[in-house]
Order: structure tokens, then C-alpha cells, then sequence
């Protein structure tokens, strides 16, 4: 097994573990985590695909890299509105 | 092989942790140790950028967040909570969330070979955009269209939050105010940390060109230092109806947009730059954009404005 | 070479990983805090131990910002926890 | 020459693996916060100053040595704060001397 497939079978579990806590918490914030949990699964497996890829030099493919960065990013702001949001839900 | 086996094992548990931890603050605390394997992760997977990233938004900026945000619903989570499953849906939840994973491990393990790849061409084009890191390449220039809408959807969700600010405190200051503790050791951390931190960040930004680093992780940086000075008093948040904080917040997508338009006129075509020009061109548009993502980074942690503008 | 770095990072990264059995057991939030701060700590000196094994100079810098938010975040739950103690007073 | 200094990253490194393990077994098998404290500090500051030390032998040059000894000096001087941010948070559940 090459180290892409472990990380992608991680990542695998991970989305199914954030999947999980998504569904069974009763608490919004333990939900948004769990979204994370599941945000961070699929930037890993990117992260896996990217890593075949390599190519030219590169430890690996670039594009897919650069994406997962926008990705991070999206995901933050994303988890600052839905803490905003509940936040002012239970004031 | 046996690492990376024993890093992944680490990374799962610590997620089944983060799950399962009884207490929100255990499980937000969980999410970030979370994170800084996860920055692990990424250096194994020869992602040095992503490491980055990961180490200072994923880590570092969400858990400064969501800690908040516990402690803040502290008290009145029991009343928060929506209903709690049943023995036999949770079960359900469970084989469900077996099956995606099996899926996805499906696709893992099926991945074609050999494997698609875009690296032979950045590495082609690299030498024309003046850049020595692929990924800021692929950031500012391949997909650079990417990147705009991104400033911009950071934007968007800012004005998500202060929309929800009540109507006495609108255009008021986010947050509530600290002040700086009786012995002052809060503070002596931050003015000892924030210079270095503020140096550190500029120095990820800059060498984003050629070496791993960039706008958004330098930006995250500042971002997460501003919020340490506000945390120990040092500082209080603007207002957010002043000017020069608006401004700050939209030169960054506006000099971006600009330049985009001008490839129309000098390169034939949205967000194309000329060859000779190129890098001074990535370079004006990431300083005002690295500007701009900390300000916005750091006013999405800070929260609505919850004081009015005038007391 | 390399190997042997392989292996002192994974020591390390096993030893945090333990000490993370103190930050799910508390008792007081201090104890929390703590394990937290080894987590910043021991991630750093893997990165480190990795940024060599692996001859990928770009993971210093990575090392560099954990050092540093490692802090903020500590300072972040100091924070939580000394405006908590405020409410219940 | 490369062997010496291989040998004493070597030396080292163990060394720095030591204190975290020493630290990690402190903060789990210490009775209360304050002595977990200080087994903290002995992971923080020798842990990771000693594997600085032993990457110091292999450092490829001038910046990157100067580079990992400023992550070091940094977790010291963040560690030494924070750690006492966290003794004044333990201290006033202890018993009034």
C-alpha cells in the first residue's frame, strides 16, 4: 500500500466519522465541528489525489494543492458565520 | 510506511475523540490537536502550503474561534441542545455513514493509474508568471479566478455576520471589550509575541513566491496577531462603520478586480497578464490582498458588533 | 539517517498523542491547558524532526507557525476560562 | 566528520525523546496541576532544545541553523508565559497559605 492510499483511506473514515457526529449531536456546535471533521476528510483526500500525481518535479500536483488552500479557507469563514449564527441564536 | 500507518491511526482517534468527548470545550481542544496532526498529514503528503495553511486556520484561528464560542454557550447549552436520537437510529446513522465511507474507500482504492496529473503543465508555464512556487502559481495566475471569488466570498460571509447585529449596536464595535489583566502578564505576553508574530507573517508572505508560504497563511498570521492584542487589552475593535476600516477590507478584491479588468485591455482576456509584467503584477495585487483576508479573517472571529457606535 | 528521524518523530508524535489522555481527563482546566501546550510543543519538534527526515526545508516554517499559535490558542483558552470563572462569580 | 556529527545529532535527538517522554508521564502520573506544570516545562523548554541541538549538526547552513534556533527561542519564550498564565489560573483553587 502506497502512503496516497493509506491517506485516502483515512480520510475515508474521517468523512464517515464527521458524517456520524453530524447526524447523532444534539448540540449546533458539536455539529459544526463534526462538519469540520468532515471538511477536513475531503481536503485529505485531495491532498491523496495530489500526491499520485506527482509529477515534473513537484512532490505533488500542484492544482489540487491549490485548491485544497481556497478550500481551508471557504470552510473558516463558513464556520465563522455558523458560529455568528448560533451564537445570536441563543443570546 | 510504519509512520505514516502509526500518523493516520493518531489522526482517526483523535476524530473519534473529538466526536465522542462528553464536554463541548474537551472536543473543541480535541479539534485542535486535530488540526496540528493534520498539518503532519500534509507535509507527509508533500503539501508544505497546505501544512501551512492547515497549522494556521485549521489549528490555530478555528480553535481560537470555536473556543470562544464554547465557553459562550456554555451556560445555556442543555437548553441548546435539539433532541437526542434513539438507540435505533443512532445504529442507522451508524451504517449509513459505514457505507459512505466504504464508498469513498471504493473510489480510494480504484483511483486509475496511472493517475491524472496538471504538474507537467504548471511546471511548463512556471517560468512565465516569475513565480518559484507552483502552488502560488496555480493561486495567482492559472486559476486566479478561483482565488478572487474566494476574497470575495470572504467578504460576503463578513457582511453574513454583522447583518446579524441588533439594531442599537449597528455599525458598533464587535466583541465585548477586554481589558488588560490586574498584573498585566496577558498583556506582556502579547507586546513580547505580536512584534514577532506580525515579523513572522510578513516573512511567510513574502517568501510565498518562491518557496512554500503566501497570501492567505501570511494574512492568517496577522490576522490571529491583531486578535491576541484585542484578547489582552491592548487593543479594542474598531467600530465597524469607520471608513479606513472599509476600505482596508475592499482594496484587496478591488485592486484584484482591477488589474483583471486591465488583462482585457494588455493581455486579451480577464486576469491575463503580460508576460513581462507578470510577477509585478501577482506582487500589486497579493499585498493589498493579504491585507485585506487578515482584516476580514480577524473581523469574522471577532464577531457582530455588539456595542453601539457612539458609547 | 533519515530512518532514525523517522523514528524520534514518531516517538514524539506517540508521546503527545499520550498526552493527550490529560487533556480528555482534566481533572481542573489548567490540566487541559497543559496537555495543549505539550500538543504545541511536541508538534513542533516533530515538524522539525520531519522538515529533516523528510529534506523538505518548507516544514521549518510550518514548525515556526505552530510555535506561535500554539501560544495563541493558550492563550485563547486561558482567556475562556478566566471570563467563565468572571460569569460565575 | 559527517559520523561524528551524525552521532551527536543522534545523542541529542534521544535526548530531547527522553524529556517528552519524561514530560508526557509527568503531566499523566503527577498528583496535582502544579507539579504536572513542571514536568510540563521540562518537555517545553530541554525537550524541544535539545532536538533543536541535535538538527543544529545537520542544519544545511547558516539561516537554516539561525532558523530552527528561533523556533526554539520562540516556544521559550512563549512557554515560560504561558505557563505562568496557566499557574495563575490553578492558583486560586489551592488551599489559602
Amino acid at each position: 500500500m502506497t502512503g496516497a492510499t493509506l491517506y485516502g483511506l483515512c480520510a475515508a473514515v474521517l468523512v464517515g466519522l464527521g458524517l456520524f457526529g453530524l447526524i447523532v449531536h444534539p448540540q449546533p456546535l458539536r455539529m459544526i465541528l463534526a462538519f469540520n471533521l468532515i471538511g477536513s476528510g475531503v481536503f485529505v483526500l485531495f491532498g491523496a489525489v495530489a500526491l499520485r500525481g506527482a509529477a515534473a518535479g513537484f512532490g505533488g500536483d500542484p492544482v489540487p494543492q491549490a485548491l485544497v488552500i481556497t478550500g481551508i479557507v471557504v470552510a473558516f469563514a463558513a464556520t465563522a458565520l455558523a458560529v455568528a449564527l448560533l451564537l445570536r441564536l441563543f443570546r | 510506511m510504519a509512520f505514516d500507518t502509526g500518523l493516520a491511526v493518531v489522526v482517526l482517534g483523535v476524530a473519534v475523540w473529538t466526536i465522542a468527548a462528553r464536554k463541548t470545550v474537551a472536543a473543541v481542544a480535541g479539534f485542535v490537536a486535530f488540526g496540528l496532526l493534520l498539518a503532519l498529514v500534509w507535509v507527509r503528503l508533500a503539501a508544505p502550503d497546505v501544512a501551512l495553511t492547515e497549522a494556521a486556520i485549521g489549528s490555530g484561528v478555528t480553535g481560537g474561534l470555536l473556543l470562544g464560542a464554547a465557553t459562550r454557550l456554555r451556560r445555556i447549552e442543555p437548553s441548546a441542545a435539539g433532541e437526542t436520537l434513539g438507540i435505533g437510529l443512532k445504529l442507522a446513522a451508524a451504517v449509513l455513514c459505514i457505507l459512505v465511507a466504504t464508498g469513498i474507500a471504493a473510489i480510494v482504492l480504484l483511483l486509475p493509474e496511472p493517475a491524472p496529473t496538471l504538474a507537467p503543465q504548471v511546471a511548463k508555464n512556471l517560468d512565465r508568471t516569475g513565480l518559484g512556487n507552483p502552488v502560488t502559481a496555480v493561486l495567482m495566475a492559472y486559476r486566479a479566478i478561483d482565488t478572487l471569488l474566494e476574497v470575495v466570498v470572504l467578504l460576503l460571509a463578513l457582511v453574513g455576520i454583522w447583518s446579524l447585529a441588533p439594531d442599537r449596536a449597528w455599525g458598533g464595535f464587535p466583541g465585548a471589550r477586554h481589558h488588560a489583566d490586574s498584573d498585566g502578564l496577558l498583556a506582556f505576553v502579547a507586546q513580547l509575541l505580536v512584534p514577532i508574530g506580525i515579523l513572522v507573517g510578513i516573512h511567510i508572505f513574502w517568501v510565498g513566491s518562491t518557496a512554500p508560504g503566501g497570501e492567505f497563511q501570511g494574512a492568517t498570521i496577522l490576522a490571529a496577531m491583531w486578535i491576541f492584542a484585542v484578547m489582552a487589552g491592548l487593543l479594542d475593535t474598531p467600530a465597524v462603520n469607520r471608513r479606513w476600516l472599509r476600505l482596508l477590507l475592499v482594496i484587496g478584491p478591488a485592486v484584484f478586480l482591477a488589474i483583471g479588468l486591465a488583462g482585457f485591455a494588455v493581455a486579451g482576456g480577464f486576469l491575463a497578464y503580460p508576460e513581462a509584467y507578470a510577477k509585478v503584477m501577482i506582487l500589486t495585487i497579493e499585498v493589498p490582498v493579504t491585507l485585506s483576508i487578515a482584516a476580514t479573517l480577524a473581523l469574522l472571529v471577532a464577531g457582530p458588533p455588539e456595542r453601539p457606535p457612539n458609547g | 539517517m533519515a530512518d532514525f528521524m523517522f523514528a524520534a518523530t514518531g516517538l514524539v508524535v506517540a508521546m503527545v498523542a499520550l498526552g493527550l489522555v490529560r487533556l480528555l481527563r482534566g481533572p481542573a482546566a489548567a490540566d487541559r491547558i497543559m496537555a495543549a501546550q505539550l500538543l504545541g510543543t511536541g508538534g513542533t519538534a516533530a515538524l522539525l524532526l520531519l522538515a529533516d527526515a523528510m529534506r523538505a526545508p518548507g516544514a521549518v516554517d510550518v514548525a515556526l507557525i505552530l510555535a506561535l499559535l500554539a501560544a495563541f490558542v493558550s492563550v485563547a483558552f486561558v482567556n475562556a476560562l478566566d471570563r467563565s470563572e468572571l460569569d460565575r462569580k | 566528520m559527517s559520523l561524528v556529527l551524525d552521532g551527536l545529532s543522534i545523542l541529542a535527538v534521544c535526548a530531547g525523546a527522553l524529556f517528552f517522554l519524561a514530560g508526557t508521564v509527568g503531566l499523566l502520573r503527577f498528583p496535582d496541576p502544579l507539579s504536572r506544570l513542571h514536568a510540563l516545562a521540562k518537555a517545553d523548554n530541554l525537550g524541544l532544545g535539545l532536538v533543536v541541538l541535535g538538527l543544529l549538526f545537520q542544519a544545511a547552513g547558516l539561516p537554516a541553523a539561525l532558523k530552527l534556533i528561533g523556533v526554539w527561542l520562540l516556544t521559550l519564550l512563549a512557554g515560560a508565559t504561558v505557563t505562568q498564565l496557566i499557574a495563575r489560573t490553578v492558583r486560586p483553587t489551592e488551599p489559602q497559605a
